[in-house]
């Protein structure tokens, strides 16, 4: 048993999947010999040589076609894009060409592959290099999103991600990085697809991803102490496939409903949830799904801003609050 | 003068490309054919007149090499021996259609033959390109990858980087310009800031300066050939820039007006590489039944492939939701 | 008064925003000699000449780049995205550039660019030239987002448009351009944010955009008609900013809304509004908001397999009777 | 040995050049100071090291040209005039800070200053940059926009895109390459196609190729000085590659290890540009006072900036829900 971070779970994961298989390779920029920025990738240049973690120049989009022309032959291409906010320089590459190929093959060319991405504000790093991009990912048709929320998460869903023969687009959160969990087993696997309860509760629903659904979690545990309220908290851990059915069962039981996203408000996650939620459960539904999200603006750099921009435990413990008690 | 006693290439593989070439001209002209008869719908982008470029890669490259090409793939696709029917099927968009009309006249695939797609969006194939030969150099296999464009394409960030890290890594990879002077409508020189749009970027990534005669048969294949074997050696990487020039217009929809006429005339009549491939051919004292032969042999597999493809029933509404996934759905949620 | 085709009317209104404004001028590809592969910017390089109609290369990064920089200055630049398809190559541009770089600037920076391209299926060109990606640019803060559905939209919303002080993106849809309509005035200006009611109807509210107004008004031509259904049909113009007044005030009235997007349903811009309608009209609602959207796919290309995959009017005819008859 | 007699800098120019290089040299190293005390929260890019390039180009510009640069800004914001507490300030997300702690470090924006904003993505700026030079051109002034960017940047897409449209408009735009050897860890010969990443891509553009020691201040405002009234008359774009070397880190997380000790030293002792600058400016007899007093000079005014920005209080929260648009707000409904 050891405690592990989420970042060392991050190297961790990606370790265990290139030995097990021959097939995996790894692609990114300052990867290798440095570690990679967020020193999520350390030790892998030394185990495995330069044939398989490669230091790539800055050219995303050549990094990602590579990758997936990797893929299309049967290998298994982890390519890493430094900042989600980068995925915008390559977009093309993943959401035309990854997602679309299979399908326009009639089903030809499968591309097993997983991009890898912090994502996610938290660190004062301004406008370009914080957001939180899931939606991104999840409005283009054949792409997967994974989400994880903590370092078991990581082993779990990376060994998924890698095994699964779709393209998976796995959003690390940067503040979850030091994030620490006791772990007993690492070599883990945890389906893609299966939504994660980290509290259990009957007075509301509150669906969460990543940083949220561990924000999401603090807020129902003062919510129980403090307020009475028992909260379900649902971390998602995939928007695509989606876990519906969880959410399902717990909105039959709650009737009451709130996503907490850290994307600015627009046809965020929590927009199709809320639609799904409407669409499935209305009968069940005791008011509106209420959403918490960043506000429809850039993000802010300055300490104090950025903190009062993407939601807090505060600001979602008070939505709760004023959904219930009408506060 | 065709100089016979050094022939390096020699009857059996100059019939092998002639035939290839009348095979796409023939296909093409079919096509075309088609759309008039309201039979092909969407866009189409032929390659009318650049038969020698895909034509002679199609005779260089073995089984198991990987080609890439884009929406003007008609040819490249039928170069690497697809069937007629599964290109012109998927033009239609019937079930014997390479991609049972899913994909489209722009993103004709067939893996079997090493196509590995036809890719619409300007730049993003020769990234994808650098894949399948960074997978043969990571195997330890041999198979060279082979990524055909327009002279446009040199404009695009990806090229940048697509070139740069074939370099950089030593790929076994084939990167083909074909020029044809216009982008769409736009004369490539008014867009550009060197007059060989790929041939004068070379440099820029430590490679030759490679330009050819594109609608010289002998020489397209020579220099395929060459730079094939390179890359198979695990020499790395090369950059053609092959001179042609398109007979119709752009696409489906445009009639060609911007073009001078003279221009068109001379690309025509003085350099169409498959006048002027037979014209050859007998020079090299090519027995002129043989070529007819081929030429009746090739109108025959186009008529039939075209009865096949107009009797083939148009896909099943069902397959909308088909291959999304690898499991063979579309589901995204349970 | 004449008859004016939505072709047309984009390059009068161009016309006649660049016959107004010196500052005006015009980039893309192959849009000056030969007009534009859709034939909707012929005459503008014979009247306004190469300095203000420019020819690009293949460079979508570059042109909106120019675009900015330009804007930046003051000048007033609409730039061409030959399909909207294309925006994934110049995302970044887009998306971290222009519509953030305001905000970061502390409003020192304004960026008074148009972004017009062509949008939308109907054409059978396959997965990468068929999208409809008004949400793309909705899930962005700092991009506004118009998307016409008729001739005079486009002159009122383009004129507008380039008088913006602002970014906008504005969708053309290529299965609209053939569409006609009798024009007595071309100098027209329409306010963006203002939605129009294409159809008036107190039994059910259809919110549509572009081509899925128009589909959604024929569809209530036929549901009155036929069926004694009377549907209010929305045409949102815009989704930012979004006219969420006059949303609401027909949910008020009508208690069901049915949204008609384009788009692959996850993240489309009907959740966003019907997330809306569910926060801010949750008592009102009769039933939950239906989404009528393309599946979760690329869009095929084949006629019989894109037709069926776009919502037509018989669908969404279908879906307002399942709706208010159970059917 | 300098030649006194055939100076075509000068003593004024040499000093206010020192001025500049030392103000940049300066604020750097107390930003570095406010780190340390955990003032300065997010990340930050010095360019020790590297402020002959900002520097000269500082000295060389006008009022009105245009500049543009990377998360590496600071240094080039200061060179344009903008106040030392402006930069600490938003550094330290204070109301005193250019963009009013909103951007950060990485997004420095002075536009009175003619400091047209940091960018943080790779590759985006060059082809912004080339906006402003077109409205130069479009509205027949003649104004001239630089654009600094790093060698890492010569790989990505939009540097390709960005110098084919400056060299075929024909814009008065001067793009700087600081090659400092490393992208962020990795050096720069490892994953570029060439050994010059930007010089040796001019004459894919059509230009020339350039290649000057960024560390020696003179020669950098020669190259400078040409390259700008090149653009300013008219004769279009230039592509200068400046190599240099950072004394830090890639960025405040980064304590720099990979690169080999020898190295660093010698880049520090023996070719720090300020270090050695003020050793010519003895050689060229300037009186070693007026050295010094510029020095204290520079030194007071970082500390009393230091002090005014300390003091200045944090953003009011409002200020998240300003100047998305145009109108100062951020609706975006009715
Ligand atoms: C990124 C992108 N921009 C623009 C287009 C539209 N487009 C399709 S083909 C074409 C011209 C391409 O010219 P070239 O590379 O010379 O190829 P050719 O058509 O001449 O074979 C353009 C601009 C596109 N498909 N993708
Ligand atoms: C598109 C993109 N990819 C990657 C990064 C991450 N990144 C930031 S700085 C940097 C290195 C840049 O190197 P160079 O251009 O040489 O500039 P330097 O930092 O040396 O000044 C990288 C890779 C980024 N900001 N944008
Ligand atoms: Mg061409
Ligand atoms: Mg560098």
């Amino acid at each position: 048993m050891a405690q592990l971070t989420y970042r060392a779970s991050v190297s961790l994961a990606i370790a265990q999947s290139m030995r097990k298989d021959q097939k995996v390779f790894f692609i990114g920029e300052d990867v290798g010999a440095a570690g990679g920025v967020f020193k999520a990738t350390v030790g892998l240049l030394e185990e495995f040589g330069k044939e398989r973690v490669m230091d790539a120049p800055i050219s995303e989009q050549a990094i990602l076609g590579a990758a997936m022309g990797a893929a299309m032959t049967g290998l298994r291409p982890i390519a890493e894009i430094m900042f989600s906010d980068f995925l915008a320089v390559c977009w093309d590459i993943v959401a035309n060409q990854i997602a679309k190929t299979r399908y326009m093959s009639d089903g030809q060319i499968n591309i097993p592959l997983v991009i890898r991405t912090a994502n996610g504000g938290g660190s004062k790093f301004g406008a370009q290099h914080s957001q939180s991009l899931e939606n991104w990912s999840m409005m283009i048709p054949g792409l997967k999103v994974v989400a994880p929320s903590c370092p078991s998460d990581v082993l779990g869903l990376m060994d998924s991600a890698v095994k699964d023969p779709d393209p998976v687009i796995f959003y690390e959160h940067k503040s979850l990085y030091a994030f620490k969990e006791e772990i007993e087993q690492t070599d883990i696997s945890i389906p893609i697809g299966e939504a994660n309860t980290l509290h259990e509760g009957k007075d509301i629903t509150i669906i969460g991803l990543a940083l949220m659904a561990q924000r999401a979690k603090e807020a129902a545990l003062i919510l129980k102490d403090k307020h009475d309220i028992n909260a379900k908290v649902i971390d998602l851990r995939s928007l695509v496939p989606l876990d519906l059915q969880t959410i399902k069962k717990s909105v039959i039981e709650t009737g009451h409903v709130l996503t907490v996203e850290e994307n600015p408000r627009l046809c965020g996650w929590g927009a199709e949830i809320s639609s799904l939620i409407s669409e499935h459960c209305f009968k069940n539904l005791k008011g509106p799904v209420t959403r918490v999200t960043t506000p429809h603006v850039p993000l802010p750099s300055a300490d104090i801003l950025e903190d009062n921009t993407i939601p807090s435990v505060e600001l979602i413990v008070n939505e709760v609050i004023k959904k219930l008690k009408g506060e | 003068m065709v100089d016979k006693l050094n022939d390096d290439i020699g009857e059996e593989k100059r019939l092998q490309l002639w035939e290839m070439m009348l095979k796409l001209r023939l296909v093409e002209k079919k096509a075309y054919d088609l759309f008039l008869q309201n039979l092909i719908k969407g866009t189409s982008h032929l390659a009318l007149g650049q038969e020698a470029i895909a034509g002679a890669f199609g005779v260089a490259l073995k089984q198991g090499d990987y080609t890439f090409c884009t929406y003007r793939g008609h040819a490249h696709t039928l170069a690497r021996g697809s069937s007629i029917e599964g290109v012109l099927g998927e033009l239609m968009g019937r079930q014997c259609g390479l991609m049972k009309g899913k994909g489209g006249s722009m993103h004709l695939t067939d893996v079997d033959k090493g196509v590995m797609g036809s890719y619409a969006i300007i730049g993003a194939h020769l990234t994808i390109a650098n894949g399948t030969a960074l997978a043969s150099k990571y195997n330890k296999t041999n198979e060279v990858s082979v990524c055909f464009f327009g002279d446009g394409t040199t404009n695009i960030g990806a090229f940048h980087e697509a070139l740069n890290m074939a370099k950089i890594w030593n790929l076994p990879i084939v990167f083909v310009c074909e020029n044809n002077l216009y982008m769409e409508y736009t004369p490539i020189h008014e867009v550009t800031a060197v007059e060989h749009p790929a041939a004068d970027r070379a440099g820029a990534y430590d490679l030759d300066k490679i330009i050819v005669d594109g609608n010289d048969a002998d020489e397209m294949l020579r220099t395929a050939e060459k730079a094939i074997s390179k890359a198979r050696e695990g020499k790395g990487p090369s950059l053609i820039e092959a001179k042609t020039y398109r007979h119709s217009g752009h696409s489906r929809a445009d009639p060609g007006k911007y073009r001078p006429d003279e221009e068109v005339k001379d690309w025509m009549e003085n350099k169409d590489p498959i006048k002027n491939y037979r014209a050859k051919l007998l020079d090299f004292n090519i027995n002129e039944k043989i070529i007819s032969e081929i030429e009746e042999k090739i109108k025959d597999q186009v008529e039939k492939a075209t009865e096949i493809s107009m009797a083939s029933p148009i896909p099943e509404i069902k397959e909308i939701y088909t291959d999304v996934w690898a499991n063979g759905g579309s589901e995204w949620h349970n």
